[in-house]
C-alpha cells in the first residue's frame, strides 16, 4: 500500500469536509466546532509508530490503532461510574467477532461461534481460519503480543482450531481465570488472513512489513491517513459488522508533542479532545465551560518509591519502613498529581479488610516514627543514596522526587536526584534493576491483585524494579494467579499477600494515577484499562 | 572559468573525508548512547527472552565492528534503515520531513535578510548615530532570546491571547488538505496546484516559527551587513567612485554593496546550517513535522538508525550548501579560483 | 635631528588600554550600558545566594504557584519555591557553565588553531578536515547527542557545548596566526633566537587576542543559550538545582494556564544576561581595534 | 585667470584629542594648462588639501575656512548635486594603490562606463565603444581585451592606467594625481608619469600632483608648493626652487632628496653635517654565495625566484642588492639571514656553509647572533605588545646570555648609540615615529654585536629628511662596528650613498655587479640603464652646498 492510494483514499472518503473548505472559502480559520458533525479532532501528546501491535518496537500509543480498526473475539462491557463518566467493565465480556461462546465440559477448551454475516473491511468474511491465523501469530512473533497471551495461557499455535468456517476452538492449557479477559485486549485481534498471506514472504511469513503499514481488520474504523509523527486519521467503516456503527464519520488525531500547546488547543475550542491531559491542566480546566474533564483512576495501578533491596541500608525492612513514613504524601498528591487520581496513604490497619487493589497501605506522614526506625536500623545519622526519575515522566516524577528529597533530608538520608533517558530508564530500573532508590509505576491491564503482584512483587519479574524476594509471595501469587475469584481461596491468600507487602514495603505507594481526557462538545469517551483512546463511540454533541 | 570549476571540484574533494567522518563520527556517537533500544522497543511486558529477540532483529548482538561495516555497506547502497520509533525507514522519513525543515528555515532566513539587510545597510551608512546603536541594541535583543522562549511567548500571545495566528498545529491546519506532492514545500505545491486557499492556510501557519528563527537569526546577518558595509565604504575604491562622481546609490548599491555581499554570504551559509540546527527547538514548540524534532525524538529512544540518517542528511545538506555558496561567490567574485587559498 | 627630539613630538600622552577604554565607554553609551549590566550580572553570581530572601530549594506546598507579590517579588513555582531567589542564584551556574565551556573551547582550539595556522601542510588540512566535520553537524544536535550518551551532568553540557565551539576558536586563531607568521615582528623574533614555538606563543598568539576576545564574549552568550536549550529538552542539570533554562522549559508548561511568571523571569534573565555578552562583545571589539586607536 | 583658485583654506578634524588643524590656510592657484606640484613629507596637509577640494573629506574632518573657487564656481558652498557633476567630469582624480582604486569585482570596462553614462558622455548602446576608446587613450593595447578584465588580473602600472582613463574619460579640465607612482616600480613609475604629463599636454588640461618625492615633482611639474605642518612654506619654480630654496624646510627637503653626486652627508641639512666616517677597507672574505637556487611551487608548476647566484661580501664591506619588486632579492636576503632554506646552493659564513643548518633550527645555532637583518616594514617588525625595551631586549636575553642588569645597561648604550631618547624605550610601537622606529630597529639588530647585516630596505617607508638621518646613522655604524652590510634596494640612487659595491638582479639572476661608482657611471647593462634613466632626476644643483667629504 503506498502513500498515493492511501491519499486518494483520504480524498475521496473526506466528502464532506473536502466540501465543506471549498464552499466555505471566506471561512479564514475553521475550528473544530465548525469542522462539521461527524468530525472529530483530538489532540495527543505522543506518536503512532506502527499500525500492527504485534510488531516489534511498536510503542504504547500505536495499540489504540489494534482498538479501533481490528476486532477482537470478545470484548468488555461498558458502565457508568460514580461520576457519570463511561468505563469498560472488566466483570462483563460481550461478544464481538464472536456471537458467542462455551467451556467443554471439561473446561478445558473455548468454543466460540463467529458472526456469520462478520466482514472485514475489504468486505469478505470473517472466518474462523483468520482467528486462527491471527492467534497463531500473536503467539509466534515473539516479543510484547507472545508475552501477553502467555499471560492469557495462551502460548502454542496448537491450542487454537478451527472448527468450522464460523467455529473457533482454543484448548486450554489449564484452567484460568485470565484466559478469557486476555481475549479482549488489543492483542489478539484479528486480521484479515487472506489479505495478509498474499503479502508475507518467506523471510517474513506472518506480513509483518505489510501490516505494520496497512492495516487489514474489521474494525469500526479504517485508516484513511497515517503520518507518523503529525497525525492519524480515522475514517469510518460505514459496514462495521461487529458492533453499532459509530456516530462520527472522521477522528483527526493530531500529535502535538507540547502539553501547554494541547491545552491551548482545546481551551480555544480548536480541538474536540485532548487525550492523556496532564493532571495540572486536568484540574484547572475541570469546571470550565464547554470543557469536560473525565478523570478516571487506572485500575491496578499504583506510582510508587521502591527502595532496591540489592542496596545495603534498603535490606532492612526498618529502612524502607522509615522512607515510607517520611514521605510527605499528601503534598506530593497535591504537587505532582494536582490531586487527580486516589490517595494510597494513611490506611488503618496493618491488615486489609478486603482484597480491592491498590488500596491504602498503612503509612502517612510521621517524620518522628521514621526517625526512630532509622535509629532502631543503626542509621540514625542517615546515609546518602541517589535518587533515580526517568526524564520521560518527569512531570510528575521530579516534583515527586524533590519533595521526597525535602523529607528524607529531614530523617538524614541525603539523595542526589538523576534524570535518566527514557531510552536508558527502562534498561536501568527493570532490566538491570540497578537504581537504588527510584520512583516505579506499574499498571496491570489485567484487572487483578495476582496479576500485579505477579509482574511487581515475584522476584526476577519485570517490574519488580526492588529485587524484592519474599518465600510466601512467590508461593502465593503462582497459586492465586490461575485461581477464579469466587474460589473461597482466593480471598485469604490475596489477604496475606497484601499484608505482607505492607510490612515490607518493597513499594512504596504514593497515589494511584488517574487517566484525564478533556472534551468538548463531545460525548461517549469511554475509559480503557489499556489507556488509550477508543474512538467506536464517541459522538458530537 | 576553468579555475573557478577546479576549486569547486577541490572543495567536492574536501567534502569526501568529512562525509566519512560524520558517518563514523555519527555511528559511534549512536552506540555511545545510554539505554538499550532493544529494551525500550521490547515493549512494557518484555522479558529477557522477548529482549533477546529484538537486540538480534536490530543486529545489535554483533561486534561493532561488524555492526559499522553492516552500516556503511547499507549508507552506500543508499538504505539508511528503519526508524524505531515512526517504524518507516529513515529514507522516507527524512524525504516526508526535509522539505518541511527547509521550508521554515528558508522563510525564515527570507524575512530575516529582508530586515536585517536593510537595517545592516542603513546603520553602516550611519555609524556612531542613534540609527546605529537602536539597530545594534534591537538585533542583539533579538538573537538573545532562547528560541524556544520566543516561541512559546508567541503563541501565548498571539493565538492564546489574541487569537490572531492559527493553532499551533504543524505545517497545515487539518481543515485544509496538502498540496500534491511536487516539491514537498506546500507553500510551492500549493501554488503550483492553484489552491490559494491551502497556500494562505500553509503560510499562516509559517508566521510564527519563522517569526521565532528569523529574531534569532537578524543579528549575526545585520552585523555583518554593517560591518561590510563598513569597511566597503571605506575603501579605495569607493572614494575613486565618488571621485568620478558617481551618484550615492550607484556608489552604495553597485560599488558598496556587491563588495560587501560576499561576506554577508559566508554569514548567511553559517546562519542558515545554524538555524537547521536551532529549528530542533522551535519545531519541538511548535509541533512542526521537521526533521528537528525527528532528531530528538530519536535521540531520546536511542534510535540509532534515525540519528545516524538525520546526521548524514544535515552532513550531506551542509556540503551542498557550502557549494552552492561557492557558486554563488564564483558568480559575485571573478577572482575566486585565481586566488591561492 | 627632528625625529628624536622628545620635546619636538606632539604632545601625546601615552595612549593606555585604560584611558581608551574609559574612552569608548564614554563614546558610546550602549557599551556603558553593557559593561553596567555585566556588573550587575556578576554581582548576582558572586553574592547571589547571600543575597537572595528565600532558600531558593525550599518548597512550600502551601505558597505553590503564588503569582508575583510583595512577599515573593517573581512569584513561586509549582512547589513553592521563591522564583526570584532561583533566578538569581542560577546566575552563578549559567555563567560557570558558559566561561568553563567557553574556556575549554578557547584553549584547545587556540592550540588547535595556532598549529594549524602556524606549520600549515598536511597538519593543516587534517585539522581543517576534523573541524569541516564537526561543523557539519548541526551543532546543537551534536550538543544534545554528546550529552545524551556522556550523561546529563553539568561537566558533560560543559564539554558538549565546548566541542561544538572548539572550530569557531581553532579557525579564528588558525587565521590570526596565519596572517602573522611571516609578519617582520615574527621573523625578527627568530633573528633574536626564539625557537618556533616561542615565537608562536609568545610574539605571534598574544597578537591574536584582541579578535578572539570578541568571539569569546559573544561565545559565552552562545553558550549559555546552549545549556538552556538542552536544559529545555531535558538534557540539562539535574533539579533541583535553579538553572535558567530549565526553568523556562518547566515554566512554559505553565504558561498557557496562566502562570506566566513561572518561565518569563527566568527567560528574562537568559536574555539578560546573553544580551549583556553580545552587548560587551560590540564594546569590546571596540575597545580592542587598534584602528579606533590614535 | 587661474582655473582654480584656493584662498586661505582650513580643514580640521575631530578626533578624539580635539579639533585637529591639518590644513591651516593653504593658498595655491592653478592656472589654464599647469602642472603645479604640493611637495610635502606626510602630514604636511598636501592631501587633505586636495580631498577638500573634492569634497571627499572623511565624515570627522570640514572645511573650517577659506573659499575654493573653480572657473567661478564656488566649491566650498556649491549643493552637493552639483559638486557630484563637477567630479569626474570637470575635476577628476587619481590615487596611490591602484589596485585597491578600483572595484575589485567589477569589470574595467564597466567601471569607466559608470563614469561616461553618470556624465551622459555615452548612452547604452555606445557605452562600451567609448569606454574602449577612453581605454585606448591612456595608451592601452587590445582595448577591447582589456575591457572585460577584472583588475586583479591586471599589473600595478595597468590598474593606474585604467585609473587614469577612467579619471579622463569625461575629458575633465583639471586632474589632481594623489601620489600617483607610490608603490609602483620604479620603471613603472616613470611611464606612468610620462603618459600623465603627455595626456595633460595634449588636451591642454591643468593638473595638481601631489607627491612626497621633491625630485619627482621637479621634474614633472611647472611649478611646486612646499608644504609643511598643513601650510604652505614655499612656492616656486621647480629649478628656482632647486637652485635657491628660500625656505629653511625647502632647502632641508631639496638637500635630503638622493640624486646623482650627492654624498651620504651631503644630504643631511647643513648645521648637521660632520664629516664623514673612515671606513675601514675590506678585504677578507666574510659571506660566500655559492649558485644560490630558491623553486617555489606554485600554482601552474615550480617557480624558480632565485636562479644560482653567486656572489660575496668582504669583512666590513658594505654591498648593494638593487632591483624592482619580483627580481628575487627579498628571498635571497631571507635565505642568507636564514629564515628560509634555499632549494640548493652555499652559504659560505666565515668558511662554515650555513645552508647546511635549516632555518627552523638555527634560531638556536651559536652563529645566530652573526647574522642580524634590520626590516623594511618598521611599524610591522615589532610586536605591538612589547615596548621598544622588550624589543631592543629580546635578541639580548635569547642570544647573549647577559645577565637582566647587564642586559639593561646595554639596552641604554644601544638606545645612545643610534641616537634614541631613552625615555622612549619605554614607549609602544605605536607611539613612536617611523623614523624613531627604524632606530629601535636598529639597535635591536646590532644588540648582539653581528658581523653581518642585511638592511632590507630600511628606509623605503620613511619621508626623505628622516630617511637622510637614518643613512647617515648607518654609514656613522658601520664605521664604528665594523659590520659588514647587504643593503637591498630598489633605489640606486640611496644604494650609491651607502654601498661599496653594487649587485643587479632581474629575475632572480644578476644582471650586472661592480663597484658602486662604476656601475653608476658607467652601467654596462642595459637593464641597469633602465634602472637609472627612471629614477627622478631632479635638476643638478648649481653648486654643491657642500663639498663631498673625500
Amino acid at each position: 500500500m503506498t502513500y498515493e492510494t492511501s491519499r486518494r483514499g483520504f480524498l475521496t472518503g473526506v466528502g464532506a469536509t473536502a466540501l465543506g473548505a471549498s464552499v466555505l472559502p471566506f471561512l479564514k480559520v475553521l475550528p473544530a466546532s465548525a469542522a462539521g458533525n461527524d468530525v472529530v479532532v483530538a489532540v495527543t501528546g505522543q506518536t503512532i509508530n506502527s499500525l500492527d501491535i504485534h510488531r516489534k518496537g511498536t510503542n504504547r500509543p500505536s495499540y489504540q490503532v489494534a482498538v479501533n480498526v481490528y476486532d477482537r473475539l470478545v470484548s468488555f462491557g461498558t458502565k457508568t461510574l460514580e461520576d457519570g463518566s463511561l468505563s469498560y467493565d472488566y466483570a462483563v465480556i460481550e461478544p464481538e467477532v464472536a456471537e458467542s461462546w462455551e467451556f467443554t465440559d471439561d473446561g478445558m477448551a473455548i468454543v466460540f461461534k463467529l458472526r456469520p454475516e462478520g466482514k472485514f473491511q475489504d468486505g469478505s468474511p470473517i472466518t474462523a481460519e483468520d482467528v486462527k491465523w491471527s492467534f497463531d501469530r500473536a503467539v509466534s512473533v515473539g516479543g510484547f503480543p507472545t508475552v501477553q497471551m502467555k499471560a492469557g495461557s495462551l502460548e502454542k499455535p496448537e491450542q487454537f482450531e478451527a472448527i468450522d468456517e464460523f467455529t473457533f476452538k482454543i484448548n486450554l492449557l489449564r484452567k484460568s481465570k485470565l484466559t478469557l479477559p486476555d481475549l479482549a485486549v488489543p492483542v489478539p485481534m484479528i486480521i484479515n488472513a487472506k489479505v495478509a498471506r498474499e503479502h508475507a514472504t518467506e523471510d517474513d511469513p506472518w506480513a509483518m512489513e505489510y501490516l505494520h503499514k496497512t492495516p487489514a481488520g474489521s474494525g469500526a474504523f479504517k485508516v484513511a491517513s497515517w503520518k507518523p509523527g503529525e497525525q492519524l486519521v480515522y475514517e469510518r467503516n460505514d459496514d462495521w459488522t461487529s458492533g453499532p456503527v459509530p456516530a462520527v464519520k472522521r477522528v483527526v488525531l493530531r500529535e502535538v508533542p507540547s502539553p501547554a500547546t494541547r491545552r491551548a488547543l482545546l481551551e480555544r475550542g480548536d480541538v474536540n479532545m485532548s487525550f492523556n491531559m496532564p493532571n495540572k491542566d486536568a484540574k484547572e480546566l475541570s469546571g470550565t465551560e464547554d470543557i469536560t474533564v473525565t478523570t478516571t483512576p487506572v485500575e491496578n495501578a499504583i506510582y510508587c518509591l521502591c527502595p532496591n533491596l540489592s542496596f545495603e541500608p534498603f535490606k532492612d525492612k526498618r529502612v524502607r519502613q522509615a522512607i515510607a513514613w517520611s514521605v510527605p504524601y499528601e503534598e506530593v498528591f497535591q504537587t505532582a498529581a494536582y490531586g487527580r487520581g486516589a490517595p494510597l496513604w494513611g490506611g488503618q490497619s496493618a491488615t486489609p479488610a478486603d482484597i480491592a487493589w491498590p488500596q491504602k497501605f498503612p503509612y502517612s506522614t510521621d517524620l518522628d516514627k521514621a526517625k526512630a526506625l532509622l535509629e532502631e536500623a543503626g542509621y540514625g545519622e542517615g546515609f546518602e543514596v541517589p535518587l533515580s526519575i526517568d526524564l520521560s515522566q518527569s512531570d510528575w516524577m521530579e516534583p515527586a522526587a524533590l519533595l521526597i528529597q525535602e523529607n528524607l533530608a529531614k530523617i538524614g538520608i541525603k539523595t542526589t536526584i538523576e534524570k535518566i533517558p527514557g531510552a536508558n530508564w527502562r534498561t536501568a530500573s527493570l532490566v538491570e534493576k540497578r537504581l537504588p532508590l527510584h520512583l516505579e509505576t506499574f499498571g496491570g491491564w489485567l484487572n487483578y491483585p495476582c496479576y500485579y503482584f505477579f509482574w511487581a512483587y515475584q522476584e526476577g519479574h519485570l517490574f519488580n524494579s526492588s529485587n524484592y524476594r519474599n518465600e510466601e509471595i512467590e508461593t502465593l501469587t503462582p497459586e492465586a494467579l490461575h485461581m477464579p475469584v469466587e474460589d473461597p481461596d482466593y480471598a485469604p491468600k490475596i489477604k496475606r499477600m497484601i499484608e505482607i507487602v505492607w510490612d515490607e514495603v518493597p513499594r512504596i505507594a504514593l497515589w494511584q494515577p488517574a487517566l484525564n481526557v478533556g472534551t468538548r462538545n463531545l460525548a461517549g469517551y469511554e475509559y480503557w484499562f489499556h489507556r488509550q483512546l477508543d474512538v467506536r463511540g464517541l459522538k458530537k454533541v | 572559468m576553468a579555475g573557478r570549476l577546479s576549486t569547486i571540484g577541490l572543495r567536492i574533494t574536501h567534502a569526501i573525508p568529512v562525509i566519512l567522518g560524520v558517518v563514523v563520527v555519527s555511528f559511534l556517537l549512536t552506540r555511545a548512547l545510554p539505554g538499550d533500544p532493544a529494551v525500550y522497543f521490547a515493549g512494557a511486558a518484555a522479558n529477557e527472552q522477548s529482549i533477546a529477540e529484538i537486540r538480534t532483529a536490530l543486529g545489535l548482538d554483533k561486534p561493532l565492528t561488524e555492526q559499522f561495516l553492516v552500516y556503511a555497506g547499507d549508507v552506500l547502497t543508499g538504505d539508511l534503515g528503519n526508524s524505531l520509533s515512526t517504524g518507516q525507514p529513515v529514507l522516507e522519513d527524512l524525504a516526508n520531513r526535509l522539505p518541511a525543515s527547509l521550508e521554515l528555515t528558508l522563510t525564515a532566513l527570507l524575512l530575516s535578510c529582508s530586515i536585517a539587510i536593510p537595517l545592516g545597510v542603513l546603520a553602516a551608512t550611519r555609524p556612531g548615530s542613534a540609527v546605529d546603536h537602536l539597530c545594534r541594541v534591537l538585533v542583539t535583543a533579538g538573537v538573545s532570546l532562547p528560541t524556544f522562549f520566543t516561541g512559546i511567548v508567541l503563541i501565548y500571545v498571539f493565538y492564546y491571547l489574541l487569537g490572531i495566528a492559527p493553532s499551533p498545529l504543524g505545517r497545515l491546519d487539518f481543515i485544509y488538505i496538502e498540496p500534491d506532492h511536487v516539491t514537498g514545500f506546500y507553500l510551492i505545491d500549493a501554488a503550483i496546484a492553484g489552491d490559494w486557499e491551502t497556500w494562505i492556510g500553509a503560510l499562516k501557519q509559517l508566521v510564527l516559527p519563522a517569526t521565532t528563527l528569523a529574531l534569532f537569526t537578524l543579528a549575526p546577518l545585520a552585523r555583518m551587513t554593517r560591518a561590510a558595509m563598513l569597511s566597503a565604504l571605506s575603501s579605495d575604491y569607493i572614494r575613486t567612485a565618488r571621485a568620478a562622481g558617481l551618484t550615492e546609490d550607484k556608489v552604495l548599491f553597485t560599488y558598496a554593496f556587491r563588495n560587501a555581499l560576499l561576506p554577508v554570504i559566508t554569514t548567511l551559509g553559517m546562519v542558515f546550517s545554524f538555524t537547521l540546527g536551532a529549528n530542533v527547538l522551535v519545531e519541538k514548540v511548535f509541533a512542526w513535522p521537521g526533521i528537528g524534532s525527528y532528531a530528538v525524538e530519536a535521540l531520546v529512544v536511542s534510535d540509532y538508525a534515525a540519528v545516524q540518517g538525520f546526521v548524514l542528511a544535515m552532513a550531506l545538506l551542509f556540503v551542498a550548501l557550502n557549494l552552492v555558496i561557492d557558486l554563488t561567490y564564483t558568480l559575485i567574485d571573478p577572482r575566486i579560483g585565481f586566488e591561492t587559498k | 635631528m627632528s625625529d628624536l627630539a622628545t620635546a619636538s613630538l606632539p604632545a601625546k600622552q601615552p595612549d593606555g588600554a585604560l584611558a581608551h577604554a574609559a574612552y569608548v565607554l564614554r563614546s558610546n553609551p550602549v557599551t556603558l550600558l553593557a559593561f553596567s549590566m555585566f556588573a550587575v550580572l556578576l554581582v548576582a553570581a558572586i553574592l547571589g545566594p547571600a543575597l537572595v530572601p528565600y532558600d531558593p530549594m525550599a518548597s512550600n506546598a502551601a505558597q505553590a504557584l503564588q503569582p508575583p507579590s510583595f512577599d515573593h517579588w517573581f512569584g513561586t513555582d509549582n512547589l513553592g519555591r521563591d522564583v526570584l531567589s532561583r533566578v538569581v542564584v542560577a546566575t552563578r551556574l549559567d555563567l560557570v557553565i558558559s566561561v568553563a565551556a567557553v574556556a575549554l573551547s578557547f584553549l584547545i582550539g587556540s592550540i588547535l588553531g595556532s598549529i594549524a595556522g602556524y606549520w600549515g601542510g598536511w597538519i593543516d588540512s587534517v585539522l581543517n578536515r576534523l573541524f569541516d566535520t564537526i561543523m557539519a553537524f548541526p551543532l546543537f544536535v551534536l550538543a544534545m547527542g554528546i550529552v545524551a550518551a556522556l550523561g546529563n551532568t553539568v561537566e558533560n553540557i560543559v564539554y558538549a557545548t565546548a566541542v561544538i565551539n572548539i572550530p569557531f576558536y581553532a579557525r579564528l586563531v588558525r587565521a590570526e596566526v596565519n596572517i602573522r607568521r611571516d609578519a617582520g615582528f615574527a621573523q625578527a623574533a627568530k633573528l633574536a633566537g626564539n625557537s618556533d614555538i616561542r615565537v608562536l606563543a609568545v610574539h605571534i598568539f598574544p597578537n591574536a587576542l584582541p579578535p578572539m576576545m570578541v568571539q569569546v564574549s559573544l561565545n559565552l552568550g552562545w553558550a549559555i543559550l546552549n545549556a538552556a536549550g538542552l536544559s529545555f529538552i531535558g538534557l540539562g542539570v539535574r533539579p533541583p538545582t535553579a538553572e535558567w533554562g530549565i526553568m523556562v522549559a518547566e515554566g512554559a508548561n505553565f504558561i498557557v494556564s496562566g502562570e506566566w511568571w513561572l518561565a518569563i523571569f527566568p527567560g528574562l534573565a537568559l536574555m539578560f544576561a546573553v544580551f549583556t555578552f553580545n552587548l560587551l562583545g560590540d564594546g569590546l571589539r571596540d575597545i580592542v581595534d587598534p584602528r579606533q586607536r590614535t | 585667470m587661474s582655473l582654480l583658485s584656493i584662498k586661505d583654506l582650513k580643514v580640521s578634524f575631530k578626533t578624539r584629542r580635539g579639533d585637529v588643524d591639518a590644513v591651516r590656510g593653504v593658498s595655491l592657484d592653478v592656472a589654464k594648462g599647469e602642472v603645479l606640484g604640493i611637495v610635502g613629507e606626510s602630514g604636511s596637509g598636501k592631501s587633505v588639501t586636495s580631498y577638500a577640494l573634492m569634497r571627499l573629506l572623511e565624515s570627522n574632518g570640514r572645511v573650517t575656512g577659506g573659499a575654493l573657487s573653480y572657473g567661478g564656481i564656488d566649491l566650498g558652498t556649491v549643493k552637493e548635486s552639483v559638486m557630484r557633476d563637477l567630479r569626474g567630469r570637470e575635476i577628476s582624480m587619481i590615487f596611490q594603490n591602484p589596485r585597491a582604486a578600483l572595484n575589485p569585482i567589477r569589470k574595467v570596462g564597466h567601471q569607466i562606463e559608470d563614469v561616461l553614462r553618470r556624465h551622459s558622455r555615452a548612452t547604452r548602446s555606445n557605452a562600451r565603444a567609448e569606454a574602449i576608446k577612453a581605454l585606448e587613450a591612456v595608451r592601452i593595447r587590445n582595448a577591447e581585451a582589456r575591457y572585460s578584465a577584472y583588475p586583479f588580473e591586471l599589473s600595478g602600472g595597468m590598474c593606474q592606467r585604467i585609473v587614469i582613463a577612467l579619471a579622463l574619460a569625461c575629458d575633465p579640465k583639471l586632474l589632481i594625481a594623489d601620489e600617483p607612482t607610490t608603490g609602483l616600480d620604479i620603471t613603472t613609475q616613470k611611464a606612468v608619469m610620462d603618459l600623465i604629463v603627455d595626456l595633460i599636454a595634449e588636451r591642454g588640461m591643468s593638473a595638481i600632483v601631489i607627491t612626497h618625492d621633491l625630485g619627482l615633482a621637479a621634474q614633472y611639474c611647472d611649478r611646486i608648493a612646499v608644504m609643511k605642518d598643513g601650510e604652505v612654506v614655499e612656492e616656486g619654480q621647480a629649478e628656482r626652487l632647486f637652485a635657491a630654496p628660500r625656505h629653511a624646510y625647502t632647502r632641508k627637503l631639496v638637500d635630503a632628496t638622493p640624486r646623482a653626486g650627492a654624498s651620504v652627508r651631503s644630504l643631511l641639512p647643513s648645521e648637521l653635517r660632520t664629516a664623514a666616517p673612515v671606513l675601514a677597507k675590506a678585504t677578507a672574505p666574510l659571506l660566500e654565495v655559492r649558485d644560490l637556487v630558491k623553486t617555489y611551487q606554485g600554482k601552474s608548476g615550480p617557480v624558480q625566484a632565485v636562479k644560482g647566484i653567486s656572489f660575496a661580501v668582504k669583512k666590513g664591506q658594505s654591498v648593494g642588492l638593487v632591483g624592482e619588486s619580483g627580481c628575487g632579492k627579498s628571498t635571497t636576503s631571507a635565505i642568507l639571514v636564514r629564515l628560509a632554506d634555499p632549494t640548493s646552493g652555499e652559504i659560505l659564513f666565515n668558511g662554515e656553509d650555513l645552508a647546511k643548518t635549516p632555518a627552523k633550527d638555527f634560531a638556536r645555532d651559536p652563529r645566530r647572533a652573526r647574522i642580524q637583518m634590520v626590516f623594511q616594514d618598521a611599524t610591522d617588525s615589532f610586536n605591538p605588545r612589547h615596548t621598544a625595551r622588550h624589543s631592543i631586549g629580546e635578541p639580548l636575553a635569547r642570544l647573549s646570555g647577559l645577565s637582566r642588569k647587564k642586559r639593561q645597561d646595554r639596552i641604554d648604550e644601544l638606545a645612545d648609540l643610534v641616537g634614541l631618547p631613552r625615555p622612549l624605550l619605554d614607549r609602544f610601537p605605536h607611539q613612536l615615529s617611523g623614523g624613531q622606529k627604524a632606530r629601535v630597529g636598529i639597535a635591536r639588530a646590532i644588540a648582539v654585536d653581528p658581523e653581518f647585516l642585511i638592511l632590507d630596505e630600511p628606509t623605503a617607508a620613511l619621508d626623505v629628511s628622516i630617511q637622510a638621518i637614518v643613512l647617515n646613522l648607518l654609514v656613522d655604524l658601520r664605521a664604528k662596528l665594523g659590520i659588514s652590510y647587504l643593503f637591498v634596494s630598489h633605489d640606486l640612487h640611496v644604494v650609491r650613498l651607502l654601498c661599496d659595491h653594487v649587485i643587479v638582479m632581474r629575475d632572480g639572476e644578476i644582471v650586472e655587479e661592480g663597484p658602486a661608482d662604476r656601475v653608476m657611471e658607467a652601467p654596462t647593462h642595459p637593464y641597469t640603464r633602465e634602472l637609472l634613466a627612471a629614477a627622478p632626476t631632479p635638476p643638478a644643483l648649481a653648486e654643491p652646498t657642500f663639498s663631498a667629504a673625500e
